[in-house]
């Protein structure tokens, strides 16, 4: 699982390792607040996984309010490589004279962690002849061997500490967190003489996450964002308790409108989209009792091109299928009545309007 | 746009399709008068009593109908929009969805040559309750006859409000789905333009949602052009994360921009009021309408 | 669906508008070779669709054969926003002096085409104040409009006549395939005088590709692999028409190397994984008779920790759901017998030993 | 690494789970003395007669096991093996996959130190035919006694390749899988450097697959150390498109990185003979053993 630049720099703070001051912004009004609070100028970097984001536009520079906010606004609507941000990261800019690129990995034949670095910072750092390349034995990197790599880097004097007391704590980070790889690059050395890491690259070893739970939510999402969509189903996964489920965009959108007002926090938006047979309305059941964050399902139906029988069918057939989360309901539209009958002797709560099904899956518990 | 009224002929396009013959048979229960239906090839048989053509010239000469409703294949759309065009037809209601963008604009130019109307494409459809008219896929019951023009750009959203709106006693003059795609043939705008000139209608209620900045442009219409009549206004999506797509194509926040605050302040600008759920725009109106009667 | 470099600029050419010459290169000797074909120096591009390939390492300049051989090797190795090159485009270098950005694209609000166009390439355009757009109607852009297009961009000469062909072209190629968007960025205008499309991007309406059939082999792939990864198979996509599923990397590999020297070809590689029980074996079944290209499965099984009887009961599961392109199947292992008796009464042609499996389901049809 | 003898007592960490009681009973049909299993908590219960501890060491004291094959969830991997290898064992077979990487790491430096070897993770076992011990999940009946040692990166084409040997006559003095993970514990060449030493064993079979580079290493050891016994090689993926992961993490090829094609020309520099198929390994083995007979 690969981290975001502002969450792999976090765990760099964590451990020691020197990062320019910066602060995440996920609106306009906190990127021109974050500007105002930090000495200028500034960079504003797009908070995505893919790779290339200065080249693709998603870094960019700032001096003053206005052109944060067009930044800003020019990033949150760039796409890079399939991917939109969610947020961007203020930092601010530092002037620098040289880079180092600085990297714990695994090497396979060698099995075990090495370190690897290279005075010259940027992508082509696997052709550079000056690479250093340090075997790491499971209980860490040593001060000497740190330092090793400093000297033969050619560093010395105060460089030299500075520059292993980095690769130091990027080894216990690397080993405390279980990073398949955590990468610097580039680690600039700035004109007052300390060193800073502009951008950071951790990648976790999804077989160890059990061990640190302080990573589970990182992307909680993707999973199920992927089986819905591959569904065909529009769903964005959300960090409340209450699944929502409905047919027509806007339906489902109001739905957790509904669900907020009355103090409820939906787990989803699914929207099973027009004319949803059996099959249909059962994977998207299936898919919110499956989230972990949902501990009841609220289904909102209103039958036009959707036929309520088979909505109502669809559910009965999950419960049918084994044990299932609390189900709130309101099923409107022709055929309602035969609907509501097939759900009669099912443990489904029926309800006669949107307000109240909501507001009995929001009280329940 | 010229809207059927009561016992005014309409034809079917695509009405042996398994949701064109579901709907023709809805349709008539409704009242609505389902003349002809048209599928090539199938000339000559007939759906609910209804009989097919293989060509809309011949179902439109037998039935004089100047609207269609159609359910045909993306793929084959906008040649059947074409043939209802050039056959005189004024008013398409256009249901199916994931028409390739160039036959909608193909279909959108045809059709102000010709002075005929598209309604979506990928919309509800249009219901004329007072006339026992329906041109669309909603559900019936929830529609009642009435003064309110209700324009939406979702459709269950819009059964939703309607439903709200007639279990409340206020019924409504029309409904009418603009449409999901990212082409709407009528927008919010032309919707306007038409409720300004219904002398049954007494008060617009427009169900928006986020994304995009059609309720933008409708307040902007409002104040340039000027309206008489009463607005109120609803945007789903108060509560949703930014930067996701939610369900539409277009319902997304990028920044501020596609929030429902910006929406629902647009339409305040424009003089309208805003209901913040569906329950609450019947209420608006009964204020409305009670402080007009005091007044 | 958005395309690949090198596919639009084929369309591109195909349109009339020129690009630098270049080669697809799929391994080391055809990138070598092509640069043995043309003038020096050359660029080596990623073929990937996401975005940034240039930062990300992307695109490599080589001027021997030497840096040839070492940039191919680097852009295959490097993952851009997930994404991993199947080939490089060998691209000759165009010197040049500026760059302007040019697009059709659609416009919502207009509900209209409009050609987008600036005289500094680059990805910052939107924020450009020499933008100039023009709404395009359904036919199509007229000469004139073209050309007022070049004059806003202040060109005269034969500059605006090469432009405004180009744009015309461009144009032409939007409408007639289709595209969401058609962008050149940068289209450069070389020290000879002359204008070529460094870079180029297509997206074409996916609710048109029924239209337009020579777009229908461009990304086959990407459905069932994504369906089979969410479903945790390791499964690729081939080009042939015998499905291949089996338990074990190896085994599957074994398979697909016995069809191709029995003159087969394979559809797919499905590797069940270990301890596949029956709604696993059901669901990788299901998802190679869904495989169009697939008219046949062969099913080969070494059980292990993976049971012959669940395998049995899977496929037997899948038949008696629905018809069934025919399948070959070799079972062996732990309760081969059993296995081999839960199939007798199905239309399973069961075979003692994989290479009388694969020879019958090569020599079948 | 010591293999376990006929007779000689074996333990199961993880005896009670799905697997661990599935595979003891095939183990102890195939004549493998399981002498005791281990899972901590139910210590006292029995598995298909054979006793239950709670830790490894009452295990090892009741059965003096040395060897121990873990069907241990990853999350408690490490310190079961952690567990067996300060109780004295000193053959971990290693079932189990999605191991952290680092405990694998740790387990092989802990094994190092304590002079245990460590098969897998992720491996099919290690099999003994003329001693009648399997300790592993492979299919018993594929494997026969005889003079040919297989080792192979794949677990169902070992199987498949015993097969195809058994069935031709030619049986095998074990049969070991070095696993699919990231790192191997024990590798090819110390597979190799083991079948130097056992006198039974006449030829090697390695089964190796596209992608990685522990075939060329494999040659590269045979060349610099040398190696007296007759290898014949087997590559999986000669017909597998490029750039594509197939199954196992490492099975992708780049460039020419990877390739059967580069696998097999280094075997056969290192003078070794490669099959084609599996089916044509016994071909092979056939006539050496001929030659041989002749010269």
């Amino acid at each position: 699982m690969k981290l975001f630049e502002y969450q792999a720099k976090e765990l760099l703070k964590e451990y020691g390792i020197p990062v320019p001051e910066s602060e995440l912004a996920h609106n306009q009004g906190e990127a021109v607040a974050a500007f105002r609070r930090m000495p200028h100028p500034v960079v504003l970097k797009s908070q995505v996984l893919a790779g290339g984001r200065g080249k693709a536009g998603g870094i960019l520079a700032a001096s003053n309010e206005e052109e944060v906010t067009e930044a800003f606004g020019k990033i949150m609507n760039l796409e890079i490589g399939g991917e939109r941000p969610s947020c961007v990261l203020v930092e601010v800019s530092v002037p620098h004279e040289t880079e180092i690129y600085l990297s714990i990995t695994l090497d396979r034949g060698a099995r075990a962690f090495v370190v690897i670095s290279s005075k010259a910072g940027g992508v082509d750092v696997e052709s550079l002849k000056g690479r250093v390349i340090q075997k790491i034995s499971n209980k860490g990197i040593t001060k000497g061997e740190a330092q090793s790599v400093a000297m033969k880097l050619h560093l010395s004097g105060e460089e030299r500490e500075r520059f292993s007391r980095i690769v130091a704590n990027l080894e216990r980070l690397a080993r405390e967190k279980e990073c398949e790889l955590a990468e610097i690059n580039p680690l600039a050395f700035t004109k007052r003489g300390g060193l800073t890491a502009l951008d950071a690259k951790v990648i976790l070893d999804d077989n160890a996450l059990f061990r640190h739970p302080e990573f589970s939510k990182l992307h909680p999402e993707d999973e199920f964002e992927g089986e819905a969509s591959r569904q065909g189903f529009a769903f964005v996964r959300l960090e409340g308790n209450i699944g929502v489920v409905g047919n027509g965009a806007g339906l489902v959108l109001s739905t957790l409108d509904l669900v907020a007002d009355a103090g409820g926090n939906p787990a989803c938006f699914l929207d099973l989209g027009g004319g949803a047979q059996r099959e249909r309305v059962e994977a998207a059941v299936n898919l919110v009792n499956k989230l972990p964050n949902a501990n009841r399902i609220l289904v909102n139906i209103f039958g036009g091109i959707t036929r309520t029988t088979d909505v109502a069918e669809g559910i009965k057939s999950v419960i049918e299928q084994g044990v299932m989360k609390p189900i709130y309901a309101r099923i409107s539209g022709a055929e309602e009545r035969e609907a509501r009958e097939i759900l009669a002797k099912t443990p489904v709560h029926l309800h006669p309007s949107p307000s109240e099904a909501v507001e009995a899956a929001v009280r329940s518990q | 746009m010229i809207l059927p009224r009561r016992g005014e002929a309409v034809i079917v396009q695509g009405i042996t399709g398994r949701y064109g013959s579901l709907h023709t048979k809805l349709m008539l229960q409704y009242g609505t008068r389902i003349a002809a239906g048209v599928t090539p090839g199938k000339g000559g048989e007939s759906v609910e009593g209804v009989p097919v053509f293989n060509t809309v010239k011949e179902a439109v000469s037998k039935s004089r109908a100047r609207s269609s409703i159609l359910f045909v294949p993306a793929q084959f759309f906008y040649g059947a929009a074409e043939e209802a065009v050039l056959a005189g037809v004024k008013l398409l209601v256009a249901i199916t969805e994931h028409i390739p963008v160039r036959d909608t604009l193909k279909m959108l130019e045809l059709a102000k040559k010709h002075s005929a109307t598209i309604i979506g494409p990928n919309t509800p459809g249009v219901i004329i309750p007072s006339q026992g008219v329906k041109l669309g896929i909603m559900p019936a019951t929830s529609f009642k006859p009435g003064r309110v023009a209700l324009f939406s750009r979702s459709g269950t959203l819009m059964y939703e409000v309607a439903n709200e709106l007639s279990s409340n006693g206020f019924g409504q003059s029309l409904a009418l789905g603009v449409g999901g795609d990212p082409i709407n043939c009528t927008t919010l705008n032309e919707c306007i333009d038409l409720a300004q000139g219904l002398n049954e209608t007494q008060e617009v209620v427009i169900v928006g949602e986020i994304g995009g900045d059609a309720e933008e442009r409708l307040a902007k219409h409002i104040l340039d052009r000027g309206f008489s009549k009463r607005v109120v206004g609803y945007i789903a999506g108060r509560h949703a994360p930014r930067e996701k797509r939610m369900g539409h194509a277009g319902a997304i926040i990028y920044g501020d921009y596609g929030t429902a605050e910006s929406k629902i302040n647009a339409l305040k600008e424009a003089g309208a009021e805003v209901a913040m759920t569906p329950m609450e725009i019947p209420l608006l109106l009964r204020k409305r309408r009670d402080r007009r009667e005091r007044t």
